[in-house]
């Protein structure tokens, strides 16, 4: 059994434990640290491990039909590692914060999600990317409905609107995927090997306009996942229901498996879709959406939960601007700030539920004056915001300004294309987000707290695990050709580099 | 039995039968059922089904319309008390009745003895009160009655019940009986729950 | 002349009225009564046929034992059903079939 | 590999704040005491690594890796020249002055660890700035500043108003940095992905840039205004210039450090480092001139009427950086417009390190009658307090005497600087800004002779003034050596180091002499007349003790254009896009469902119905269809 696979399965394992009976926390803690400590000796590995044709290290499959084929394939490269360190991290984070008094069902959810975001991750099989992600949603639905914030009318309205618009967005999916393995299954077999379907796609590449049309599904579908405008609107009440695990986990891990899967599927067997400039219009009319128009409304917002989701939203623009642009650092940066985004709005999440907990309210208005009596709190909210707002020094800020960057790169030119001016657009964006976020910082932290509205810091070892998202983003803010080493594989290189022809 | 006996009887039986169905008092309802039923009873009787005419008269117009109006009474149901149906409701009845009308009529005029008429099928009683005096199936009274141009029929009804279905008329006696039961609990009051 | 014809019209006449009725009356007992012209009807076309398919020059009087039994059966029914319909007015002071929605699925 | 010797001084310099920033972040607890300690040692060792680097040779070192993928890079890099050395020294020398000062000032403050801890990434950030080889580096830092900026205003959070005021500065720069960084992207675009000054410099001198600007002079006057909004924001020009008055909700020393010093003057900085980007395009040359001549005529008409000590000389500081600023201008416009040959040094860049000793040293001094008047600020609520802080005032008046342009102390030269350079450009926007800056330096010695005699004459008016004692010594000290700076700027090794940026003017204008001493005289005159032995201002004039209103007019803005789009585009996001993505389908399924809710709704009469419905079309079926299909 290789390494990666008990990664996958290991979350798996322990949910089905504490559903068994094994004590919730040790266990739950247990594997998320085993776990961590895997995927860090795996990155450390990296460099010298071997890597296939394909840019996978540590491959192995395991056949489970012969016909159409479909194995249990799993394979990491830079992207996939860098995700499931995000994964683990966050995970980490999100089980050690549950506090001992929620049921065990909190850590079986967590696990589930974890673990279906790694098999997501690290699978090599189309088939079992889509069937790990499916895994990860249900216990995303079942635990807003069931042990969401608010009264329960709400809860289960909300755990409604996400399952029908992420049930509907899967559906587009699957059509997408489907249509995929059709156009590229090779040698009149069914094949949902990736590896096999992009070497046949190397082979005989689809014309661009076939590929745009392909890409606009699977941009649909995925990009339902990923809250791209106008498919958004179940995002921000999702996680300002969810309960606080479920909100980092799912916020900062589970919603990048639709980034992830177009990187990973999408723009590898469809090089040259994104170049159509009709789908790139598109795709950048949509992100605008995603900055500005939610960026406007994150600004309206009256209570740090909203506030929080909504820029979830709206960062995700970003993103997408950078698969958008389609070169190399721009698709690199994205890569980044997948990472730095899922970091620095699990550690706001987590923060953002302690504030609940302890004081009730997440009411801007009502609170004030925490600065004072939690400073360490106040420190780490500072770390998540200001990394939010893209802040140089903190990880989002490299990958922002790469994927700015990227899309500059028509050399020479002195004209604008309609990528720049959605650039330039988008920059604003990062004004909205510094006036949004220090609005929310300077009602709860600044001010005087009014009277019983106030909260102390947590003890050491409770917010360990927040120090260490914290640290996550100033290490890699401040050192990013550290996790820019890791993506040596050629998926983003080899993106751009099929595209160019 | 004479052309204008059967329009006046069909139309006994029809319009009564409309009334039934367009009457707001229930008791109008019933009434108009028992008098449908009696025209009903005529054409059984045109068919030279005399026992079936009779019980018809006897069991549905007698007893069970008493049955009917017995209840109506019993539970004072006032003529109001019933709200308008649904336009859907009578736009649908009227459109299911119709369009069934229609297939019904179409199905039994294209039936290949259809236009058969009572004198094309008439009836051969001493034909066959001799065969069935040979085969010797049969009894004696019977066999009189046919060969003296009678047709026998309430006693030709108790032959067929009696020997050929006496199994089953058994088994609707004992349906009867659950029947009876069945209603005697079903009227049974619950358990009086202290007001 | 009257054929056959005639009497299979009539009945379903009759037949489709007792349905319309079902469909349209909101009172339990009349469509209690049009279910009983429904059956009526067909008892008539019963009877009709057996007049008209003659065994051995005589009417059939299979056809007729079976309108015998349904008049039984109809005749226990109402019995039945009457008794059913006290027992729901019992609980629902009313016999709209629109207080009775338990069969929804 | 970078060169081992050049590069280690300036990572020291660039790490040690960092370093000593980060050990009190996370020693908060442990330290307390030595945190403080530490911080003013590595202020010290960085002024000691500033000095010593005064004496290096002109290099571009690489100090350590940042991004790289493929052939772009983006490294942390140094370029070592003389504006970076110069600015150096100002930036180190003022930092350990202010270090020391707040050891005195802040010395009964609670969270003065946590100030003395912004105060060392200020540090850091300023350093890296000054340092920066390229473009993203320079931003990257330049945001910095502005997070230190901001940690450092609201040092008092709990107070409302420097909780507003530290709010409203990190937005307000960040719209700044919103035009830097698309300024930052077309040179980027536009010199195939080197945006090093040395690269842009030369590709200006000849290469892709240099055609650019000729072929498409419309890209090339975006970009200069772009990298000249970064400035604008930074430097708190108009019309970005709000925060700055509202930055002196911080504690006396920051206002001094960065909001006189240094932080704001990192713009001029900037544009100086950039001037070959405002000198490609004309047009752009002069948009910048004439909000510089604008921000600092402005500034002068508000600071008439403050009454607030430090936000006198807050707007005295955004009326100076006005003159940088249009001194930027002017002399790209001269190159450009005049193909005349950019000598040595730069007026801009001189006015601003003559500038930031004597601004430091007015900020520090009203820093010690602030804290003598036990917090107070209202200048009316001063007065004769020449006899209780005399050292303070000495200090303060050779400030004042260098601010209003004196002949002989530094500010003189370097307005004179300025004023001839305007003087000279022939440019038809030349003239008139040479009158705005004579107007300005009138203007400057009337509010500060007004402040002054206010402040230090005259009888003390309230119990605060009279009971006014000097202040300890580790506050008199940074004063006494900057009041030494100011004086001795003309002669010594620190002239040397001034001198080197002044600009060489071959011939001296009479006119401008005459002019500046002449606007000197009437300003101080007119200030002395009107204020002498007044209790109240005898002027009172709304528009300018209201700042144009400029503060309502953006709170206006800020509520309909981003405020009231928000609620609007909010509703808009509900109405439009959950009704046409979710609710119209909701609406539609819900429809269809409540349609299919007959089949199932428990409805005797519909179950009939379909019962009915389904039998005739079975009927037909079978009846009707069946028999014929074969045929």
């Amino acid at each position: 059994m290789s390494l990666l696979e008990i990664i996958i399965l290991l979350p798996l394992i322990a949910a089905l434990a504490i559903w068994l009976g094994a004590p919730a926390r040790t266990t739950s803690v247990g594997v998320s640290v085993l776990n961590l400590i895997m995927v860090l000796g795996l990155l450390f590995q990296f460099k010298s491990a071997s890597v296939g044709k394909s840019g996978f290290a540590f491959e192995s499959a395991r056949t489970v039909l012969e016909n159409p084929s479909i194995s249990f394939g799993v394979g990491a490269d830079g992207v996939a590692l860098i995700m499931a360190l995000l994964t683990v991290l966050v995970a980490f984070a999100a089980v050690w914060q549950i506090s001992d008094d929620k049921p065990g069902i909190y850590h079986i959810a967590s696990q589930l999600i974890a673990g279906g975001a790694l098999g997501a991750f690290l699978c090599t099989d189309v088939f079992f990317i889509y069937a790990f992600h499916e895994l990860a949603l249900i216990p995303t639905f079942l635990m807003i409905a069931l042990h969401g914030h608010g009264d329960a009318e709400n809860c289960r309205s909300v755990a409604w609107k996400t399952t029908i618009y992420l049930g509907a967005g899967s559906l587009v999916l699957l059509a997408g995927l489907a249509w995929v393995v059709l156009e590229f299954s090779g040698g009149g077999q069914l094949t949902f090997d990736l590896n096999a379907l992009r070497a046949q796609a190397a082979t005989s590449p689809l014309p661009a306009d076939k590929q745009a049309q392909i890409f606009l599904v699977l941009l649909i579908g995925f990009g339902t996942l990923v809250s791209l405008f106008p498919f958004h609107s179940w995002a921000a009440p999702a996680y300002a229901t969810a309960p606080t695990p479920v909100a980092m986990l799912h916020s900062g891990v589970l919603k990048k498996f639709g980034l992830y899967g177009l990187l990973r599927i999408a723009m590898p067997l469809l090089p040259q879709a994104i170049h159509v400039a009709w789908l790139q219009e598109a795709l950048l009319f949509m992100l605008l959406g995603n900055v500005l128009v939610i960026g406007l409304v994150t600004i309206n917002q009256k209570r740090l939960d909203d506030v929080l989701a909504n820029s979830s939203v709206m960062h995700m623009g970003y993103i997408f601007l950078g698969l958008a642009a389609g070169t190399e650092i721009a698709l690199r940066g994205a890569v980044m700030l997948m990472f730095a985004h899922g970091i620095s709005i699990a550690l706001l999440f987590a923060l953002a539920g302690r504030l609940r907990s302890q004081i009730g309210t997440l009411e801007l208005n009502k609170l004030g004056g925490l600065g004072a009596h939690a400073p360490a709190f106040t420190i780490l909210f500072a770390f998540g915001a200001f990394a939010s707002i893209g802040l140089p020094g903190l990880a989002n800020f490299a990958g922002e300004v790469m994927i700015f960057v990227g899309s500059f790169t028509n050399f020479g030119s002195a004209q604008f294309t309609s990528l720049q001016w959605t650039v330039v657009l988008a920059l604003w964006g990062v004004v909205m987000s510094a006036v949004y976020m220090l609005r929310a910082y300077r009602h709860i932290f600044h001010g005087t707290a009014s009277a019983g509205l106030f909260m102390t810091d947590s003890s050491l070892s409770q917010r360990f695990p927040l120090v260490l998202l914290a640290a996550a983003l100033l290490i890699v803010g401040c050192c990013p050709w550290l996790l820019l080493g890791l993506i040596k594989s050629d998926l983003v290189a080899g993106i751009s580099a099929a595209a160019a022809h | 039995m004479p052309p204008l006996l059967f329009y006046l009887f069909a139309a006994l039986s029809l319009g009564f039968g409309l009334m039934v169905v367009l009457s707001r008092n229930p008791v109008t309802s019933a009434l108009s059922l028992a008098m449908s039923f009696v025209g009903l009873a005529a054409l059984f009787i045109s068919l030279d089904a005399y026992f079936i005419g009779t019980i018809q008269i006897l069991v549905y117009a007698g007893a069970v319309m008493v049955l009917f109006l017995f209840i109506i009474m019993l539970l004072d149901i006032k003529e109001e008390a019933e709200k308008r149906s649904s336009l859907g409701a009578i736009v649908g009845a009227i459109l299911v009745a119709s369009v069934l009308s229609v297939q019904i009529a179409t199905v039994c005029s294209s039936l290949s003895h259809s236009k058969q008429s009572v004198a094309d099928s008439a009836l051969k009683l001493q034909e066959a009160g001799a065969e069935m005096t040979a085969s010797g199936k049969s009894l004696a009274t019977i066999t009189k009655d046919l060969a003296a141009g009678e047709l026998p029929d309430t006693k030709l009804m108790g032959l067929t019940l009696f020997s050929q279905y006496a199994f089953h008329l058994q088994v609707i006696g004992l349906l009867l009986l659950v029947g009876t039961v069945g209603v005697v609990v079903l009227s049974k009051r619950e358990k009086e729950v202290a007001p | 002349m009257i054929t056959l014809n005639h009497y299979l019209i009539v009945s379903g006449i009759l037949f489709a009225l007792g349905f319309a009725g079902v469909i349209a009356r909101r009172n339990i007992i009349i469509i209690y009564m049009c279910l009983e012209m429904m059956l009526s009807a067909a008892n008539l076309t019963l009877v009709a046929f057996s007049r008209f398919n003659l065994v051995d020059g005589l009417p059939d009087y299979t056809a007729q034992a079976l309108v015998f039994f349904t008049i039984t059966v109809a005749a226990a029914e109402v019995a039945v059903g009457l008794a059913i319909i006290v027992a729901l007015f019992r609980s629902k002071q009313s016999v709209d079939v629109e207080a009775v929605t338990k069969l929804q699925g | 590999m970078p060169d081992q010797e050049t590069s280690s001084l300036p990572t020291l310099l660039l790490l040690l704040p960092l370093l000593t920033a980060l050990v009190i972040l996370l020693g908060n607890k442990v330290l307390k005491g030595a945190s403080v300690a530490l911080s003013v040692f590595s202020a010290a060792v960085c002024f000691i690594i500033s000095f010593i680097l005064l004496g290096t040779q002109d290099s571009s070192p690489i100090l350590l890796p940042f991004l790289e993928v493929g052939k772009f890079r983006i490294a942390i890099d140094a370029l070592i020249d003389q504006q970076s050395r110069g600015m150096m020294f100002i930036v180190t020398s003022i930092g350990l002055l202010v270090h020391l000062f707040s050891l005195g000032y802040m010395k009964e403050d609670e969270a003065r660890v946590r100030f003395f801890g912004s105060l060392s990434l200020f540090m850091f950030s300023m350093t890296g700035i000054v340092l920066a080889g390229n473009l993203v580096m320079m931003f990257i830092f330049w945001e910095l500043v502005g997070l230190s900026s901001y940690l450092l205003i609201g040092h008092w959070f709990e107070k409302p108003s420097a909780a507003e005021a530290s709010k409203k500065a990190f937005l307000t720069n960040r719209i700044g940095d919103f035009g830097f960084m698309i300024g930052i992207l077309m040179l980027f675009m536009a010199n195939h992905g080197d945006v090093s000054f040395l690269g842009l410099k030369s590709s200006f001198a000849e290469g892709p840039l240099h055609e650019i600007a000729k072929s498409n002079t419309t890209f090339m006057m975006l970009a200069a205004l772009g990298i000249f909004m970064g400035a604008v924001g930074k430097s708190a020009q108009f019309p970005l210039h709000v925060w700055l008055p509202d930055a002196m909700e911080g504690p006396t020393p920051v206002s001094a450090l960065i909001h006189a010093a240094t932080m704001v003057a990192a713009g001029v900085f900037m544009l100086v480092r950039c001037s070959f980007v405002i000198e490609a395009s004309l047009s752009a040359a002069t948009i910048i001139a004439w909000i510089g001549g604008l921000t600092a005529l402005m500034a002068a008409l508000m600071a008439t009427q403050q009454n607030d000590i430090k936000r006198v000389l807050a707007y005295s500081t955004l009326s100076q950086l006005g003159y940088m600023v249009m001194a930027v201008g002017l002399l790209a416009i001269q190159v450009s417009g005049e193909h005349h040959e950019a000598g040595p040094g730069h007026p801009a860049m001189f006015h601003l390190y003559t500038h930031a000793f004597f601004k430091a040293m007015l900020f520090l001094g009203s820093g010690a009658i602030i804290y003598a008047c036990h917090h107070e600020q209202d200048i009316w609520k001063m007065g004769g307090l020449m006899k209780h802080m005399p050292v303070t005032f000495a200090t303060f008046a050779i400030g004042t005497a260098a601010l209003m342009g004196v002949p002989g102390l530094s500010g003189f030269f370097s307005k004179e600087a300025i004023l001839g350079l305007a003087f000279e450009v022939k440019n038809p926007s030349g003239s008139p800004l040479f009158w705005v800056g004579v107007g300005t330096a009138m203007l400057t010695a009337f509010y500060m002779t007004r402040m002054f005699v206010v402040t230090f004459f005259g009888k003390p008016r309230t119990e605060n003034a009279h009971h006014a004692v000097e202040a300890p010594i580790i506050m008199i000290f940074p004063l006494a050596v900057l009041a030494l700076l100011t004086l001795i700027s003309p002669i010594g090794p620190v002239a040397r180091l001034l001198q080197a940026m002044e600009p060489k003017h071959a011939e001296n204008h009479p006119t401008v002499m005459i002019a500046s001493i002449a606007a000197l005289i009437v300003g101080v005159g007119a200030g002395i007349f009107l204020y002498r032995g007044k209790d109240k201002d005898p002027l009172n004039i709304k528009l300018f003790a209201n700042k144009f209103y400029f503060d309502e007019i953006y709170a206006v803005i800020v509520q309909v254009c981003q405020d009231g789009l928000a609620w609007f585009v909010t509703g808009l996001e509900r109405l439009f896009v959950d009704g046409l993505v979710a609710r119209l389908p909701a609406f539609i399924a819900t429809r269809l469902g409540s349609a299919a809710r007959v089949l199932t709704g428990g409805q005797l009469q519909s179950y009939t119905f379909l019962l009915g419905a389904g039998v005739l079309i079975v009927i037909y079926l079978v009846i009707f269809v069946l028999p014929h299909l074969g045929h």
